[in-house]
């Protein structure tokens, strides 16, 4: 059970694509075999309290695949069901995924798609984001990678934003966006002079694909498609190694240049600036190819500091 | 004593009277209320420049804020009611009579102001119709129209946006009337002069550029899967079999997805040069792939687009273009040609009667009419014989002998059967009838006549009221792609079948298309970014357009 | 209680604390034998990228000693700190280097526990209580998710719907009760009795597994988080 | 919430091997498929759970003709709705019917 519709392939955009068409594109053909699938009707007990609709599988898709011949354990977010956002269900699938890769050391892969925590279940929802970042952490520590995809119309904000930051290695596109605080949240608390949620170019270059890739916060920076995101994956699955205290040690020392880097400065043009980047205004309009020119040399690195 | 030269000599007057806030023709922005004061006159007939598009902004807050005890009772004949002060002129009582065309975000207010009788309502027109007023019974005492620069001499230059400024102008400067021009910058040398500075009486710079609405851009990742279906049946149910290669598209998603399907869709079908060549449109951001792709020879423009100024200069051989290399629009002529030019109109309504007659107005809410009836009317005075133009006439009085039987201009509304909030595209009694009856209009605000209406296309079927015989057809015809409505449901199931025998509705797969491949796929560009892309870097969407 | 009470009760013979700009960092003493070390968020403040890399310094050199000393982390916070800076820095990373810097302490056998004695919420609560080999509370504590403004404009829902709605629904609404039921909270000190030995206790107790979930389900809060998480690992292998 | 369930004689069984599939997402105007082959293959059931009210009408002829024209015979499908319009219905039981009248791969 994967794509919906005959969309050719190389026609399906990863920010529009739902879920299921992007794991579908993502893993080789015939290897997708789903746990807790949308036929057992596991759906969220909360919902109703609000008259809100349920999906069969609460909007996140788990189970065993296989990419490039390697197996491995893999988890996707529908974005626009209730945001992406995590509920008790849709929390509790991941992380029961992440805790069996703790135990088969296989390799997981994230498709994130949320904005944070399902508010009408917040306190399960906060809760399964502090069980999958212990889980993932566990599998992490014994060896497996944990690779974070983000691409997708939510981003991945909130908790999710957090979770993404425990991965080994993040891929995003230009359209992905990463945070803790949504513009909304921003606005909502500090008023529209801190953060004017409706200028969407603001949102794009201080939470999106390009600046987090920029500055270390993205590993991989890829097209709008499922191709790309696969071969990035392919990539990425091949880099090995364990999360221990040394990684967190080179992540400290790596987060705090960054913050003397760039703590002075207030637009993210400012920071691609300062980064020494020639003509830093035109990043938000640059196509894949000559972004990554223009990065290249430039942008601070994660590499083994994640 | 001359009695023949009264309206020159008041003009005279009141620029003598207004001279001592002025430097040359240049009015300082601080003294502008004063200076008002001394060039309007209880009563006059009063034109604040702005339509769908571009506002004299600054001008239309300085009338709002002139004393009410020395100038009131004006008579505002303008295209648009748009901004807050143009209503506010009414609130205060500056203002008492109204002649318009268009109230896109005012349209709410304008409706209880009209119920409060705060404005005395002259007619709603169009915006042909209006700026033809302009010379015949509506000639404005007044004009305060908005350019982007200026000279000490009063030549303006209005860039991309010249819209209606030269109809304004020649109607009030020649007749006697004042002239008043608001301008972001005067400078020693205009780039390009679209009025000559001898009509212009008075300048006021005001440091900023005048307002603009970007008001045609629509975002293609907001098409949806039955919009596309729809625009693949007007393209191969259409497009195709009429040949039509002049044509206006209205605003909205529906026309959007059409303009994105052609270098697709079109393409697949073999259509290019066939059709969609002569516009008369607005330079849309989603035409940038058809341009692209070579599909477009000519478009001509009733205004500008924020963000497609680049492009358009880049693009001459499609455009018009001045010797500065933007844009020059001429939103008379273009309205002109939108009638008498192009061989369809197609655009989104909200509410179709059984009849066939449509109308965008809600009981609360005013909209008018922009120009939408001039280019959705069959216009008698036309000659030119194009084929679609004949054959649509052939299809709706085929007993006519061929020589003596008029054309038919295409007018095409399209809908999806439900729209926003489910409410029903098509019903018994239009909202536009209830309204005026309770504001005892004269006429009701019908957007397009049942008799100009050629087909009515939803996601159900495409209905050719041409080939309708009688009330009973049409109205079958109608229900029969009207859908889950309940006027769908309704329906003369056997008369409908009939119909579609006769080619009167064709379903999707009367035409041979599957709902099943009207997928978003098939749109050119699926986003704002991918039109950036197509545009080679020089279409720049606002802020509120982007997700990068 | 008070922070000043909070410290002498869990440790009367006083101990070695210093503050600095609503953060702290020291150590004490443990009944019997031993120490613990003792870092907090105090008076509500709010964690953004420095808060969170101030904290994490010392969590890493913690984990970096051999010695397998426990870690105390009080929590009196606000949520992460919302601002433009902040997500331009990358906050999310700031934070998740915090949640995994106690983690990964932990499995260096330095176990943690929070200590919940004031109010916290959202991003700021994921990074430090709930990243902690367990979390504890006092009465009166006043954790969120995520304050009724914020969701309101999130859910689109109207604020009294929303209030009316957290009066009666556990699942959702704010409040130590409600996510204790969930499983959040492992005990819930009693503040009458010394909290030495309450933490002593603690300390000996602490899992070596995530038992949140299946504390939810006995509690109540949460029906179907266990199972749902037990059934994936099992058809993961 | 409101709840509907239909059960009707369908008039072309589905065809295909597959078990099962699942089309469209719960999200603002649109809606989730749930398509099991688990009837004899004369039979359709459709159970909708909608969070618009007042559609029942609506929903039974869209349902009625949908196992009319396509091929349902023989499947239980389950659909939970955010305010679809009956062309997205339409168009998503469509799909789902595609999808699980292909062969299992």
């Amino acid at each position: 059970m994967t794509a919906a519709g005959r969309i050719p392939a190389e026609r399906l955009s990863w920010y529009e694509a739902t879920a299921r068409q992007r794991l579908g594109a993502l893993v080789d053909p015939g290897t997708f075999v789903e746990i807790i699938g949308p036929e057992e009707r596991e759906t969220s007990p909360h919902l109703g309290i609000f008259d809100l609709p349920a999906q069969f599988d609460d909007g996140m898709i788990v189970g065993r695949a296989a990419i490039g011949g390697r197996a491995i354990l893999i988890a996707a977010q529908e974005g626009r069901f209730m945001g992406g956002a995590f509920g008790e269900v849709h929390g509790a699938k991941l992380t029961g995924l992440l805790r069996a890769a703790r135990m088969s050391r296989r390799d997981v892969v994230v498709l994130f798609d949320t904005g944070g925590v399902r508010l009408q279940e917040a306190n399960a929802g906060e809760l399964a984001i502090a069980e999958i970042i212990r889980a993932l952490v566990g599998a992490r520590s014994v060896g497996a990678q944990v690779i974070g995809l983000i691409g997708g119309r939510a981003g991945c904000y909130g908790g999710g934003g957090v979770i993404a930051g425990c991965c080994s290695t993040l891929i995003a596109s230009e359209h992905g966006r990463i945070g803790v605080s949504g513009p909304d949240v921003i606005e909502t608390n500090m008023g529209v002079e801190e953060f004017d949620a409706r200028d969407r170019a603001l949102i794009w270059r201080t939470m999106g694909g390009k600046h987090r890739y920029l500055i270390g916060g993205a590993d991989l920076f890829v097209d709008d498609r499922p191709a790309a995101f696969r071969e990035a994956t392919l990539a990425a699955l091949g880099r090995g190694g364990s999360l221990g205290l040394d990684t967190l040690v080179a992540e400290q020392a790596r987060l705090e240049r960054r913050l003397a880097r760039f703590s002075d400065e207030t637009d993210a043009i400012e920071v691609w600036a300062a980064l020494g980047i020639g003509n830093a205004e035109a990043i938000p309009e640059l196509a894949t190819r000559e972004f990554l020119l223009a990065a290249a040399g430039h942008r601070e690195s994660a590499d083994e500091a994640r | 004593m001359s009695g023949w030269n009264a309206q020159n000599d008041a003009r005279a007057e009141r620029i003598a009277a207004a001279g001592r806030y002025a430097a040359g023709k240049v009015v300082a922005p601080d003294v502008l209320v004063d200076f008002l004061h001394c060039v309007i006159r209880p009563g006059d007939r009063v034109c604040i420049e702005g339509d769908n598009q571009k506002q004299a902004d600054a001008l239309a807050a300085a009338l709002a804020a002139v004393d009410p005890a020395r100038v009131r009772d004006l008579h505002m004949v303008q295209s648009g009611i748009i901004l807050p002060e143009h209503l506010d002129v009414f609130d205060k009582g500056i203002a008492r009579r109204l002649d318009y065309s268009f109230s896109g975000p005012q349209s709410g207010r304008i409706a209880r102001l009209l119920a409060a009788g705060k404005i005395e309502l002259g007619a709603i027109h169009t915006y042909l119709e209006l700026l033809a007023r302009y010379v015949i019974d509506l000639t404005p005492q007044v004009a305060l129209i908005a350019a982007v620069s200026a000279d000490r001499q009063g030549n303006l230059y209005t860039g991309p946006n010249t819209e209606s400024t030269p109809t304004i102008v020649e109607a009030t400067s020649f007749k006697g009337g004042l002239v008043v021009a608001q301008v972001a910058q005067v400078v020693e040398r205009v780039p390009r002069v679209d009025i000559p500075g001898d009509q212009v009486h008075f300048l006021v710079e005001t440091g900023k550029p005048f307002h603009v609405e970007p008001l045609f851009t629509r975002d293609p990742a907001a098409i949806t899967e039955t919009q596309v279906l729809i625009a693949m049946m007007v393209i191969k149910g259409l497009y195709m079999p009429y040949g039509v290669r002049r044509l206006n598209h209205g605003i909205g998603f529906n026309t959007a997805a059409i303009e994105l399907l052609l270098p697709t869709y079109g393409g697949q079908l073999g259509l290019k040069g066939r059709i969609c060549t002569h516009w008369a449109l607005n330079p849309h951001p989603t035409l940038i792939p058809a341009i692209e792709a070579g599909w477009v020879e000519q478009i001509h423009c009733f205004g500008s687009e924020v963000g497609m100024e680049d492009y358009v200069a880049a693009r001459p051989d499609v455009f018009f273009t001045g010797p500065d290399g933007s844009l020059r629009s001429n939103r008379t002529l273009c309205q002109t040609a939108g009638l008498y030019a192009c061989d369809m109109f197609i655009g989104s309504t909200l509410q179709i009667d059984l009849q066939g007659h449509s109308s965008t107005v809600t009981p609360s809410r005013i909209a008018g009419f922009g120009g939408a009836p001039n280019m959705g009317s069959d216009p008698h005075g036309r000659r030119h014989a194009s084929d679609a133009w004949l054959e649509a006439g052939a299809q709706a009085d085929p007993a006519t002998p061929a020589p003596m039987r008029r054309g038919r201009k295409l007018v095409v509304q399209i809908g999806e059967t439900f729209g926003e909030r489910n409410q029903p595209l098509f019903v018994e009694r239009l909202e536009a009838v209830e309204l005026a009856e309770r504001l005892g209009l004269k006429l009701a605000p019908i957007m397009v006549y049942a008799d100009d209406v050629t087909h009515v296309v939803t996601e159900e079927g495409i209905a050719n009221l041409l080939l309708c015989r009688g009330a009973d057809e049409r109205e079958q015809a109608l229900r029969g792609i009207a859908g889950y409505t309940g006027l769908g449901r309704q329906r003369d199931p056997k008369m409908v079948e009939g119909l579609r025998q006769r080619g009167i509705i064709l379903r999707p797969e009367d035409l041979g298309i599957d709902p099943l491949d009207a997928d978003r796929s098939l749109l050119a560009a699926r986003s704002m970014k991918d039109l950036v892309l197509a545009s080679g870097g020089l279409y720049r969407p606002p802020g509120r357009f982007r997700n990068w | 209680m008070k922070p000043a009470e909070i410290l002498r009760s869990l440790f009367p013979g006083g101990c070695d604390l210093t503050a600095d700009g609503g953060l702290m960092a020291g150590h004490g003493p443990l009944p019997g034998a031993g120490r613990i070390h003792v870092l907090g968020v105090a008076e509500g403040t709010s964690l953004g990228v420095e808060e969170a890399l101030w904290l994490a310094r010392r969590v890493l050199e913690i984990g970096q000693a051999r010695d397998a000393t426990p870690i105390l982390l009080m929590v009196d916070s606000g949520s992460q700190r919302m601002s433009r800076r902040d997500e331009l820095l990358g906050l999310n990373e700031y934070l998740a280097h915090l949640a995994k810097a106690l983690i990964i302490a932990e499995l260096a056998g330095h176990r943690s526990v929070g200590l919940l004695y004031g109010h916290s919420a959202a991003g700021a609560f994921i990074a430090t209580g709930l990243a902690s080999s367990a979390l504890v509370a006092l009465p009166g504590a006043t954790p969120t998710v995520m304050d009724l403004p914020s969701m309101a404009r999130v859910t689109k829902l109207s604020i009294d719907f929303l209030r009316e709605k957290a009066a009666t629904t556990p699942i959702f609404a704010p409040g130590l009760d409600n996510l204790a039921q969930a499983g959040a909270v492992l005990e819930i000190w009693d503040p009458d009795k010394p909290l030495d030995l309450q933490l002593t206790s603690c300390l000996g107790r602490l899992s070596a597994v995530d038992e949140r979930d299946r504390l939810g389900q006995e509690r109540g809060g949460r029906p179907k988080a266990a199972a749902i998480a037990a059934r994936v690992a099992k058809s993961s292998l | 919430m409101e709840r509907m369930a239909y059960r009707l004689t369908a008039p072309h069984p589905a065809g295909g091997t597959r078990r099962q599939a699942i089309v469209g997402v719960v999200a603002s105007g649109n809606l989730e498929v749930l398509v099991e082959r688990a009837l004899p293959p004369d039979v359709c059931s459709v159970e909708v759970a909608t969070s618009v009210r007042g559609f029942g009408p609506v929903w039974e002829a869209v349902v009625a003709d949908f196992v009319a024209r396509r091929a349902a015979g023989g499947l239980r499908i389950a659909i939970n709705d955010s305010g679809a319009r009956p062309d997205t219905v339409t168009l998503r039981l469509a799909q789902a019917v595609r999808l699980i009248c292909a062969e299992e791969p």
